[in-house]
């Protein structure tokens, strides 16, 4: 595509090859997020909500369809195509399967309108917060169907985020995700103030960040002159230039991508966001953005920084350390819920890049497991956080789940079940997550850093363990919150992430074949 | 991104790649002040200044004048309708940003280009079909 | 004169863009240093597609400008959303989340 | 029949999946299912025993659970004496606790759920024992964990209830942690974590790595055995149901320590600081379980305490290495009988009681509740070791074991052991005393809820399986010792028992040593509560050893400065310790974490600008860092 500025050269130019196949996935989830525009522009009213689910719904299947169809004949080395700005590899096809998995979940949650009538979107989101209007829309049944394509138009950027192959790409695929989401985040129907707070904030910190991953593809280009990553790659292992372009560069792209995964010194945005979005887009980008991020992470260490690893990874260190004790030290004193579940995201991210580190197969292969997991626990904990309401929604805070269990003993078990994956107990998927991630972690030389890791997943058993505590062994509020009766849809969502996490604890070794398919693809 | 054989490139490649690099070393240190200087005039201003308050001060300074009293409760400062034109002006300069260069090599990219440009043009007129449908260009 | 200069002149107005995002109060202030890093960074693009001679580094500027774009519209929409509702512009107002 | 091994497992494991899942559906039955399947798993059990060969072990490989390159986790089962004498002992007394629960949780709604409860923790714990690897070990470990938790916060009302069940899985993470980290080790070093490999594996690893797989070995086993420094979420386990408190004491939960130091022995037996520490942790556990004993009225706490200072004795035992790991087990085979009978006497002293725990209100019951007091007579006259009984020939053995060390160590460790018999004597005679004999101090008392004391004989449901573990308690001793048999049983899996060549004290002394200093102890807390009344109202601020030697009548000087003054002082240091020490410890590490929690979270000022500020500043640090890497 950017061939035309060659134009002056004459002749004609090459056009690139594309192998449809293997990026139809992708292909299917734009498309569909295009037609939903139309949709949304040509549908009177009353038709939009369920032409848009059942749009949305069978894109997600079909490009499932589509990448179960190609997994199946897809060359083992993997492909590049698009004159190699994306690459589809092993790792892809799994991180393409965990988000459409998981956004499958998460439009269920979204389209959901059993415990709220017309769902937890607002009606017209062009209603100031406070006015009449705004009253009468909380208990109207209408909602701002455009949720629909956003979510499909997020999900495209992430499969592509986790899939591309030079930095620019990259960089577009990161917009094209967080566009939509930081919209979202503003749609709520109750408590809107907070709701366009957390657009604000995500919006203003995350073009901040997009814009040092910028200036650090700037300086890699500077450095490899490429934004390839097999170019990088092949400059730092020699090349004339100076190495402060390629270590600034780097640093400055990972402050893009560890903002995305929630990480570190720069998971700032991540309590605030969390609390304030509606909580169906709180699991859509707890789940997927995760996945997106450290996919894209994974495949930028691996391809292109894999021989100076030994010169940032001290760093990476730091980070890690920073991000499991902000997580499970601050996650102690949370009164909201959903921010708890957040700073344990926080303290996730930290696990998380500890098998990021480990440029291994098995490194490779755990923190893939661990994402699929982690995103299936995280969804299932919003979708069972969504139903505890009293009169003016979501009944988040702490004091209101005490006694839960007395109000509703299958959701006070179900939620207490992933409290404890989150906590890591064996039988769960966030054991062999775990696991798997520290022992491959181990396996390259970081054990001080995996007792650090052990350490704050102690530390953080403590907050789970409180609300666990506080849903069993208190009694409950005299007007404390109702759980409401969850339509197919909530109830789907929760079984789908209940029934992963037991899964992937008891029988992990299907998830972890898969994960262990292979590495990057290597060619450009 | 395909390897381009620009003229007159390799002259300047030699020119530009030279010690000069280095000097992104005190950029760091650059960037060290302007971190101190953030901090310190953050951090320090409420620290130290009197915190006494008038309207004047809390006043926004940002555009000069006092902004004029409220036309509408409820409104903006200006009809919310000047934004969405500003924005439909915004999606059109995006699409000539990639129409010009297409332009300008069209003969070497051949049909295939033509049919790229148009998907990309079609696909561009879905957003523009969503405003007209949803009366972003009635003015009233 | 060399094209150090120009990534000079870019870090400086990248480091100018990042202060202004620390020190601003009015969101439309501090979204246009965002802006301005953006715009920083596309002066970087540019030289360096210089010193490498290709071509690439202004193809990739263009990318930026329109992801830029994007970002104003979206943007522009969450701010103005936001101060219809607070009659504030600044930043330091939306405080509601925290701790 | 081996091959079939994991029903021994899946029997419980279904019963509590049937009781959970279904829901008040199985209320009517479900009960009779929760003893069913774990007597099934005895019964299964004891065909095995009684049919297999199990002079090897044997390993039945089940399904690769974590299969990943270099990383592969089988889940298997490890059939061998030491994992078949734990399967006997926790399927027999966890069946006799399922079948006496039957009668004393008969008036609680919440039945079925915890024999579900009940049900997961014994397949938990079969899982622990079962399992041949350290992961699998592991998983076991920690759904013991979570059971007990569930159990031990069964009374959701209670606050204490809640603290306590917190206080028991966090001191347990604390040293699941050691134990991960163990696990870890041996896998970075070996590259397997199944029992066969690391075994074979271990002794070409250098002597540091050895001692510190042992040491978090051991870090573990006092998480979950209740060693010092992590004893104090034991005694705090008692806020559960009567049976819990059996069946986490007796039978299950603590012996997993034991049981995972028994089963690391050929890592033990590499490493001599490791074995030295083991046996160090056990000495003063004991010691200090013991004197902390002297110190309740909770007849459940002193169980409790003396349930710390009995694992003590076979944490010793097992630290001497190939000289105790039989005689550890033995230990732990022959107290999981008594103390399972002497909890069992106690649930029902309290059924008859109105749930009374406080010792100062009974009095004078043998009267009222004659099998109790029968069954309950024979278990304490096991514990203090009690010529022919069970404790005597189980806690002698370790006793002259501990003197057959070398050098200083022979004296310390033999010393503490005979004096932790001593005072054992004391607590037990004591509890008795106040409990059975006297005055009927509950005639002019009501119950906190109100109601009148009106003691009486359990149901036969419960006092059956009292009676069992009360004959137990009385021949398992000399059943075990006769002709060495279990030593000999379980040569196979810890290797054969060493006998010390020479001892500290002529050998012939030592168990008459020991019954005399039980006896003495036994004597003087006769002095001191059987002669006179127990006053109802616990005296504020004086030890009750102080108080009793005031009020007693022919107390002379001797008594007095021989026993009471030593004796106040050490019972306050060594309350002193357990609550400020530790206890203090583990809360002020908890608070610390949670003031620092509430500080920090004030950086999260709402402000974007800060937040902007946070992410300017990480992100130059990590440029700066980077550089200074790459140019340093």
């Amino acid at each position: 595509m950017l061939n035309p500025f060659l134009a002056q050269q004459g002749g004609a130019i090459e056009t690139p090859q594309i192998d449809y196949a293997a990026i139809l996935p992708i292909l299917i989830v734009l498309g569909a997020a295009c037609v939903g525009v139309l949709l949304e522009a040509f549908l009177p009213k009353h038709q939009r909500w369920p032409v848009q689910v059942g749009l949305t719904l069978l894109t997600i299947v079909a490009a499932g369809v589509a990448l179960g169809a190609y997994v199946g004949d897809a060359p083992e080395q993997g492909i590049t195509t698009l004159s190699g700005t994306v690459a589809v590899d092993a790792p892809a096809l799994f991180l393409w399967g965990t988000l459409l998995a998981l956004a499958l979940g998460a439009v269920l949650l979204i389209a959901d309108r059993s415990v709220e009538p017309g769902g937890a979107f607002v009606a017209q989101a062009g209603i100031s917060p406070g006015t009449v209007q705004d009253r009468a829309q909380v208990s109207s049944t209408g909602m701002q169907t455009e949720v629909f394509p956003l979510t499909l138009f997020a999900l495209g950027g992430m499969m592509t985020f986790t899939a591309a192959n030079d930095l620019l790409t990259m960089f577009i695929a990161l917009e094209v995700l967080s566009l939509p989401l930081y919209l979202m985040c503003g749609l709520a129907r109750r408590r809107r103030l907070i709701s366009q707070e957390a657009a604000v904030k995500y919006f203003l910190l995350g073009a901040f960040a997009s814009a040092f991953f910028l200036y650090g593809i700037a300086m890699l280009y500077g450095y490899a002159g490429s934004v390839r990553l097999a170019d990088i790659a092949a400059a730092t292992a020699g090349t004339d230039r100076s190495d402060t372009l390629l270590f600034a560069g780097f640093g400055l792209l990972m402050v893009g991508l560890l903002f995305k995964g929630s990480v570190g010194p720069f998971h700032t945005w991540t309590p605030d966001v969390y609390q304030g979005a509606p909580t169906p887009i709180t699991a859509f980008m707890a789940a997927c953005t995760k996945v997106a991020a450290f996919g894209a992470l994974l495949r930028v260490l691996f391809v292109a920084f894999e021989s100076t690893s030994w010169e940032w990874r001290g760093v990476l260190w730091a980070v890690a350390i920073i991000s499991m004790a902000v997580g499970a030290i601050l996650g102690l004193t949370q009164t909201d819920v959903k921010r708890m579940i957040a700073y344990s995201s926080i303290a996730h991210a930290g696990f998380l890049l500890v098998g990021t580190m480990a440029i291994t197969d098995e490194g490779l292969s755990g923190t893939l497991f661990y994402l699929l997991a982690y995103g299936f626990t995280t969804l299932a904990a919003f979708g069972v956080i969504s139903l505890v309401r009293d009169a003016s929604g979501e009944a988040t805070h702490l004091s209101a789940w005490a006694g839960l269990s007395k109000r509703s003993p299958l959701l006070a078990a179900v939620f207490t079940f992933l409290l404890l994956a989150l906590a890591g107990i064996p039988l769960t998927s966030g054991f062999v997550g775990k696991f798997v991630v520290f022992s491959a972690a181990l396996s390259d030389g970081m054990a001080p850093l995996v007792v650090i890791a052990l350490v704050f997943s102690a530390v953080a058993a403590f907050f789970y363990l409180r609300v666990v505590v506080l849903m069993y062994f208190s009694e409950p509020a005299p007007e404390g919150p109702t759980v409401s009766v969850p339509g197919a849809f909530t109830t789907a969502a929760i079984t789908l992430g209940v029934v992963v996490t037991l899964l992937l604890g008891v029988l992990p070794a299907f998830a972890l074949d898969w994960a262990g398919a292979g590495g990057f693809a290597l060619s450009s | 991104m395909l390897l381009s054989q620009a003229t007159g490139g390799a002259a300047l490649a030699q020119e530009g790649a030279g010690p000069g690099l280095d000097m992104y070393l005190p950029l760091v240190i650059l960037f060290a002040l302007a971190l101190g200087f953030a901090l310190f005039s953050v951090l320090l201003g409420p620290l130290v200044g009197p915190s006494r308050f008038n309207k004047a001060k809390l006043s926004a300074y940002e555009c000069g004048i006092e902004p004029s009293p409220q036309p509408v409760v409820g409104g903006g400062r200006m009809p919310v309708a000047y934004y969405v034109t500003a924005m439909l002006f915004i999606l059109f300069d995006i699409e000539m940003v990639f129409l010009f260069p297409y332009a300008v090599s069209a003969d070497a990219l051949g049909l295939w280009g033509v049919a790229a440009i148009t998907l990309f043009i079609a696909t561009f007129f879905i957003a523009d079909i969503y405003v007209w449908r949803r009366g972003g260009l009635d003015w009233n | 004169m060399t094209p150090t200069y120009y990534l000079l002149l870019s870090a400086l107005l990248f480091t100018i863009g990042a202060v202004g995002v620390l020190v601003r109060r009015n969101a439309v202030v501090v979204f246009m240093c965002v802006e301005l890093m953006l715009n920083a960074v596309n002066l970087s693009l540019v030289t360096f597609g210089r010193i490498n001679g290709e071509i690439d580094g202004q193809v990739m500027a263009f990318f930026v400008m329109v992801v830029a774009a994007a970002e104003v519209v979206v943007g522009l929409a969450i701010i103005m959303a936001i101060f219809r509702t607070r009659r504030s512009a600044s930043i330091d107002d939306t405080n509601l989340l925290k701790y | 029949m081996i091959a079939s091994s994991w029903l021994l497992v899946a029997f419980p494991a279904l019963g509590a999946l049937i009781l959970l899942v279904g829901g008040r559906r199985t209320d009517a039955w479900g009960h009779l299912l929760g003893c069913a399947t774990v007597i099934a798993s005895f019964g299964y059990a004891v065909a095995m025993f009684v049919s297999s060969s199990l002079a090897e072990a044997t390993d039945v490989a089940l399904y690769s659970w974590i299969p990943v390159d270099a990383l592969q986790v089988e889940f298997g089962l490890r059939i061998d004496p030491l994992s078949m004498t734990f399967v006997l002992l926790i399927t027999g007394v966890g069946a006799l606790i399922h079948v006496y629960s039957i009668g004393y949780m008969a008036d609680d709604a919440g039945r079925r759920r915890f024999f579900g409860y009940l049900n997961l923790f014994v397949a938990s714990m079969l899982v622990l024992v079962l399992g041949n690897s350290f992961v699998t070990l592991y998983l076991g470990w920690e759904g013991v964990g979570l059971a007990s938790y569930l159990l031990i916060g069964w009374y959701t009302g209670r606050p204490s209830a809640a603290t306590a069940a917190k206080k028991a899985f966090l001191m347990n993470r604390v040293g699941d942690v050691g134990l991960a980290l163990a696990i870890f080790l041996m896998f970075s070093e070996i590259g397997s974590t199944s029992y066969a490999a690391v075994f074979a594996g271990i002794g070409d690893l250098s002597p540091a790595v050895i001692t510190a797989i042992a040491l978090l070995l051991l870090l573990g086993a006092c998480g979950k055995s209740g060693q010092f420094p992590l004893q104090a979420w034991l005694p705090d386990a008692m806020e559960g149901p009567t049976p819990v408190s059996a069946l986490i004491h007796a039978a299950t939960m603590v012996t997993a320590g034991v049981y995972l130091v028994a089963r690391a022995a050929p890592i033990y037996n590499l490493t001599e600081t490791g074995r030295l520490l083991v046996t160090i942790v056990g000495a003063f556990t004991l010691l200090l379980g013991a004197i902390i004993g002297c110190a309740y009225d909770d007849i459940k706490k002193v169980l409790a305490y003396s349930t710390v200072s009995q694992i003590g004795y076979m944490m010793l035992a097992v630290g001497l290495g190939p000289f105790g790991y039989a005689l550890g087990i033995m230990h732990l085979l022959t107290h999981g009988f008594f103390k399972a009978g002497l909890f069992l006497g106690a649930g029902s002293v309290m059924h008859g009681m109105n749930d009374e725990v406080d010792m100062r209100k009974f009095g004078g019951l043998y009267k009222r509740m004659p099998i109790t007091f029968a069954t309950f007579g024979l278990g304490y006259l096991a514990l203090i070791g009690f010529p022919f009984l069970s404790g005597f020939y189980s806690k002698d053995a370790i006793i002259e074991a501990a003197f057959g060390s070398e050098g200083w160590q022979g004296w310390v460790f033999g010393g503490a052991a005979m004096l932790g018999a001593g005072i054992t004597g004391f607590y037990m005679t004591r509890l008795v005393l106040m409990t059975f004999f006297g005055k009927e101090r509950w005639r002019e008392l009501k119950s906190a809820d109100g109601r009148e004391f009106h003691p009486h004989e359990s149901p036969p449901v419960m006092t059956v399986p009292m009676i069992v573990l009360a004959v137990g308690s009385v021949g398992a001793g000399f059943f075990f010792a006769l002709g060495d048999r279990l030593v000999e049983f379980l040569a196979p899996s810890v290797g054969a028992l060493s006998e010390a060549e020479h001892t500290a004290l002529p050998h012939a002394l030592i168990p008459w040593l020991t019954v005399g200093l039980s006896l003495f102890g036994a004597l003087v807390a006769w002095l001191i509560f059987g002669r006179r009344d127990v006053p109802v109202e616990r005296p504020q601020n004086v030890s009750p050893v102080t108080r009793a030697a005031r009020n007693d009548l022919y107390g002379n000087a001797l008594n007095e400065a021989l026993v009471a003054t030593p004796g106040l002082w050490t019972t306050r240091f060594a309350v002193y310790l357990d609550n400020k020490g530790v206890d203090g410890a583990v809360n002020g590490l908890a608070a610390a974490l949670g003031g620092s929690s509430g500080r920090l979270r004030r950086l999260q000022t709402g402000f974007v600008r800060s937040y902007a500020l946070s992410m300017l500043g990480g992100s130059f640090l990590i440029v700066a860092a980077l550089l200074m890497v790459r140019f340093s």
